[in-house]
């Protein structure tokens, strides 16, 4: 297909991730991307034996699909859905991550979703978690997800770090709690102690996949393969290891 | 045919090329017509507050009015001989015209709370927007105001009339003429400008777009649509700048 | 037997003391003195650029002027703001561009200042406003805005807008120097009725023929200074000053 | 103290106002001396190219450079009896006033491909910064123009020369004085709006500014810096343009 | 013995047969016809509104009129753009309000027509300028910005620049009335010594001095029409027409 022969013909594999998601995506202190997806990548690049260059548009510009050659794959935590599908092809599940409850530190009551029927719950949009929030779940495997709430008032941001800053200034002011990748949260608790309190930890499972633009195939499998080799040979494992200290890779 | 006629069908014609372009993208038109109501702000949100283009349309006429008042205010500062007045208008216009407008609003938005008051996402909003464009309008009132030709000023301090009544009655009202055109550019900018308040959590236009656009993961129908909503809304502004001008004396001696 | 009083009986209006005035270095009036009694009827002539228009802004203080003195009914002009409002309201002024407020019309023009510093009724100003348009007879011009008159019309509006504050002294600044020729008579004819009812005029002019008419005194400033200052008979007939005569000569040459 | 001493003492004053207000955000201010050389782009990206403050200057100047030119060409248009050159230019100017810069830039990125060119994130970017400023600056251009006063076209005419000559030698330079400062003002808000080519995958100031806030959960300092960059380029702008018009002559007759 | 040709044996420069024009409904010229020969010295005068001025700009088409013919020796002026520009080069107009370019030189005003439009060297262009500066006798003044001069020396460099154009008609719209009076003499002195060269010259004035001077014939207009043309001295002292006495008499009162 156009994606392999282009990969081939030139040497580098252009990956294409979200500019900002740590641990999975940051720009380190070299000043270049780094973090869980970016060292997948590489690892990808080294065993096609190819030189990898990453770009980082948008995340809308990335999902809207329609690659045109810019790009050649994402590994860039996205989570596979139906209608993501219609646009770009899934290669596979590389990880697992839970869903997770973030209330104030200073919210001594709250203690499940249920308590927080009516109040501003937060959630990035355009993820998974948003379209958990207002009960719209649609995962790829059809599998039926549950909803612990009646109810909440879904507060959307741009960029978690809104969310954060506003839930920051005490439960109520703004915002009840926010709901989000555990993972990703995990340091931001961790940045600013006595600010936050995790919840629940586990609201769901939310699968993250290797994306490929559409009409390639032969890509796709060569992809696939390439990550089933380091699934196998624990590379990932430890990558894994490496930046979240655990192992989350989906088996 | 007449140049209107001549110019209306280049207009079709370009509008047409346009529409081909847009085609080209195999749009699915069915998403446009379901959310289409939500952007027109036909409902409210699950919180009961308006959303879409009303929110929007609230927002600019609210920064309209307060940006109007800060701008005139500021450009009489800048014309004071007074270096208290004059330093702070020329501060002013120098930060908020030469920081981004997302700054501004997270100064307001997370900075305010710092000091105290916890502004709520539409006042902060509507705050950010006028103080970014009263550095803006300041600049034109001030223009506008000094193109006033100082005869009229004289004639008016001849007659023995105070300072502020040669403002109010000479030369604002002719200012005025020069002013409503730049003002009303202004206005149509603040209105795409609004859509930065979507940061702070309103649901107005860009923001539902966006939001639409990324969970259905088609983009380019949401944002064209609101492109759409935000030329139509800058044509009528346009029109009613065009009206506002049309009520201006043509001549001038 | 009513016969108007000797000029010397009258009481001063205005009087200049060593008025000297600088545009930054430019030096515009130099040492001006000037006393005006009531009922007087001064023209100022001189060159272009010799200071007539900033010695009669001086007056009203629409220039500021650096040293010397200047009285308006005894009243020192100065900054004070209060008095500067009130001294202005008795010095009527009329400018070469007329100044008309293009946004108001001529009846709006006329009624502005009485209403607002004056403090005039709507009513009475209206009245008055008319009366004084009528005697500059453009009456039927009232209801229509500034920018649809003639230039002698727009003129004699000013003059009426002027008298409108019943002021005890006019100033006229080149009236009729940015009109058509055949709109220049229906002015000074104005203005001549004006001087002939009794009011003091200060007037910069170059029509030779109204200060020759109308004058008691015509004084010729020349680089700032006021370089003679005589009747107009003597004045026309016998310049004393060099300068003054080549003036003459320069502008009654190509009549 | 003169006039100028006194509002400097203002701005001086204003400043630690200012200084003060950020200071009670608890800045980290190890982080920005950090990630200022990044900012500024004393380094390359990964991929070798320009990051940061170069970037944005260099996206600003090209950006600057086509919509002048687009500018005038419209402004043309719009004063043109020719229907199908008045119809393109205010069909231009009307949709890229109108819609948001976000919109176009999708378009040029996203929606060009579709007919061919694939252009990518640096013309995309710039294409897209001066076809919207372009449509401002043609309404600059076109009021510029028509503020000659219309005697010096006669004058021209009236000798014999032709109508580009007319134009270029006796129309455009008396139309700069009044063009430059509202052009200067326009060329400020590009420089903040050139933050938005970051959606794809720019590495300017604000892209840098707004990931290393993420990653480092410090968005404040970030933001302020850039804040502090921008305010900083805009005044350098500011004082070019005064130099430009220092350089006019100053009186007409 | 060389003596001057009867006008009627010198060949037509200008031609004007039944020209109308409207400004919208408004019937600015009506029925005008008119003829010049080389060397003629045409005065043309008349109320404000009347239509001189857009009789004058239809010869050099800066206004085009609706009906009738102009030509300018003997072709016929039209919307032709290459025709337009080599009759326009012959007939050089001097303003009311001088339309010196403000940003070059008086130099450059002079020489920017002769290289562009006369492709003429550089070097010949400022020679024959500076020749025409001292011929309007303004030569020191080359190298400064309109805004430096003053209004008479403005006008005498918009003349010269008009003249290095090398023109066979000059066409003049009011050249005096924005002067300053003591300026007025002066351009009238070099429009003077120009007709004794023998330019030919169409010059709306009011200055009657120079008309009855210089003028081989005077035109009064009225609402758009030509309402009498007769030599000065027959014009000033037996005007034909009820219109014609009212006007001079109005204009001639305040001198
Ligand atoms: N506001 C000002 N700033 C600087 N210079 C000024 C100002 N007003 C007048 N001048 C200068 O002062 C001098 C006298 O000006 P003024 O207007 O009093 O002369 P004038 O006799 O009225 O001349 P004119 O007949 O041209 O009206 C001139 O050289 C003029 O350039
Ligand atoms: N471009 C124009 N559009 C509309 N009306 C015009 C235009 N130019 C002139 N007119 C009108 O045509 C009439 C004649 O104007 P013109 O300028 O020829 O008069 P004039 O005799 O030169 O008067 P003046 O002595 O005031 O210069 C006037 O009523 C004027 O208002
Ligand atoms: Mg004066
Ligand atoms: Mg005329």
């Amino acid at each position: 297909g156009p994606t392999l022969d282009r990969v081939t013909k030139t040497g580098t594999m252009v990956q294409v991730m979200d500019q900002s998601y740590p641990p999975f995506s940051f720009l380190n202190d070299k000043n270049e991307m780094d973090g869980f997806d970016a060292e997948v990548a590489k690892e990808v690049a080294k065993r096609l034996g190819v030189t990898l260059k990453i770009e980082t548009p948008a995340w809308e510009v990335i999902t809207a699909g329609n690659w045109k050659g810019r790009w050649d794959i994402c590994i860039c935590s996205m989570t596979p859905s139906k209608q993501r599908g219609e646009v770009l092809d899934f290669v596979t599940i590389y990880y697992n991550t839970p869903g997770a409850l973030v209330v104030s530190a200073d919210d001594k009551t709250t203690t499940s979703m249920k308590d927080l029927n009516g109040k501003k719950v937060g959630a990035q949009s355009g993820t998974p978690y948003e379209e958990y929030l207002n009960k719209a779940m649609h995962p790829e495997d059809g599998s039926v997800v549950k909803y612990p709430f009646e109810a909440v008032t879904v507060t959307p941001f741009a960029s978690e770090d809104l969310a954060f800053q506003d839930l920051a200034l005490g439960g109520g002011k703004r915002l009840d709690g926010i709901v989000g990748n555990l993972i990703t949260i995990q340091p931001r608790i961790t940045q600013t102690p006595d600010k936050f309190r995790v919840v629940d930890a586990n609201l769901f499972a939310d699968p993250n996949a290797i994306a490929v633009d559409k009409g390639d195939p032969e890509w796709k499998a060569k992809v696939a393969s390439v990550i089933d080799d380091m699934r196998k040979d624990g590379t990932l494992s430890k990558i894994s290891m490496k930046w979240i200290g655990a192992d989350i890779i989906a088996k | 045919m007449s140049f209107k006629g001549k110019v209306f069908l280049v207009w079709m014609l370009l509008a047409a090329c346009f529409a081909a372009f847009v085609a080209s993208f195999d749009l699915k038109l069915s998403l446009i017509a379901e959310k289409l109501p939500f952007l027109l702000g036909l409902h409210l949100t699950p919180n009961g507050f308006i959303q879409g283009l009303p929110l929007t349309l609230f927002l600019c006429l609210a920064a309209m009015v307060f940006s109007t008042i800060l701008g005139f205010l500021a450009a009489l500062g800048r014309l004071s001989g007074n270096p208290l007045a004059y330093g702070l208008a020329t501060f002013y216009t120098s930060f908020f015209r030469g920081t981004p407008l997302l700054v501004q609003l997270m100064l307001i938005y997370l900075g305010l709370p710092q000091l105290g008051p916890v502004p709520g996402a539409v006042p902060a909003g509507i705050i950010a927007l006028s103080l970014c464009y009263g550095a803006y309008i300041s600049e034109i009132f001030r223009a506008g105001i000094q193109a006033v030709p100082n005869g009229q000023r004289e004639a008016a301090a001849a007659l023995g009339l105070p300072r502020w009544l040669v403002m109010y009655k000479v030369i604002l009202p002719q200012a005025l003429k020069l002013i409503v055109p730049p003002l009303g550019a202004q206005f149509i900018s603040m209105l795409k400008d609004s859509s930065l308040v979507s940061m702070v959590g309103l649901w107005e236009i860009m923001f539902l777009a966006q939001s639409y656009g990324r969970s259905s993961y088609r983009y380019m129908e949401m944002l064209l649509t609101a492109a759409v909503l935000y030329w139509l809304l800058s044509i009528v502004f346009e029109a009613i700048q065009a009206r506002i001008e049309a009520r201006f004396p043509q001549g001038r001696h | 037997m009513s016969t108007a009083p000797l000029a010397a009986d009258k009481p001063e209006m205005l009087r200049l003391e060593g008025v000297h005035k600088h545009f930054g270095s430019h030096h515009v009036l130099r040492n001006v003195s000037l006393s005006v009694r009531q009922g007087d009827k001064v023209v100022l002539c001189g060159p272009s650029g010799s200071g007539k228009s900033t010695l009669i802004r001086c007056i009203n203080r629409l220039v500021s002027h650096d040293q010397g003195r200047v009285l308006v009914e005894g009243i020192e002009v100065s900054d004070h703001a209060r008095d500067l409002e009130l001294i202005r309201r008795d010095v009527g002024m009329v400018f070469q561009q007329f100044n008309l407020f293009p946004h108001l019309t001529i009846l709006e023009n006329c009624t502005l200042a009485p209403t607002w510093a004056r403090k005039m009724g709507k009513k009475d100003a209206e009245a008055l406003a008319l009366s004084l348009l009528e005697r500059v007879h453009i009456p039927d011009q009232a209801h229509k805005y500034p920018p649809q008159l003639s230039g002698g019309q727009q003129q004699r509006a000013a003059i009426a807008r002027a008298l409108c504050m019943k002021p005890k002294v006019m100033l006229f600044d080149e009236p009729t120097s940015a009109l058509d020729p055949e709109m220049v008579k229906e002015v000074l004819d104005v203005m001549t009725e004006l001087a002939a009812e009794g009011m003091t005029m200060i007037c910069v002019t170059h029509e030779m023929g109204f200060a020759r008419k109308v004058a008691d005194q015509v004084v010729f400033m020349d680089k700032g200074e006021i370089v003679e200052e005589a009747p107009p008979e003597e004045f026309f007939t016998a310049p004393r000053n060099e300068r003054t005569r080549q003036f003459l000569c320069q502008i009654l040459s190509h009549e």
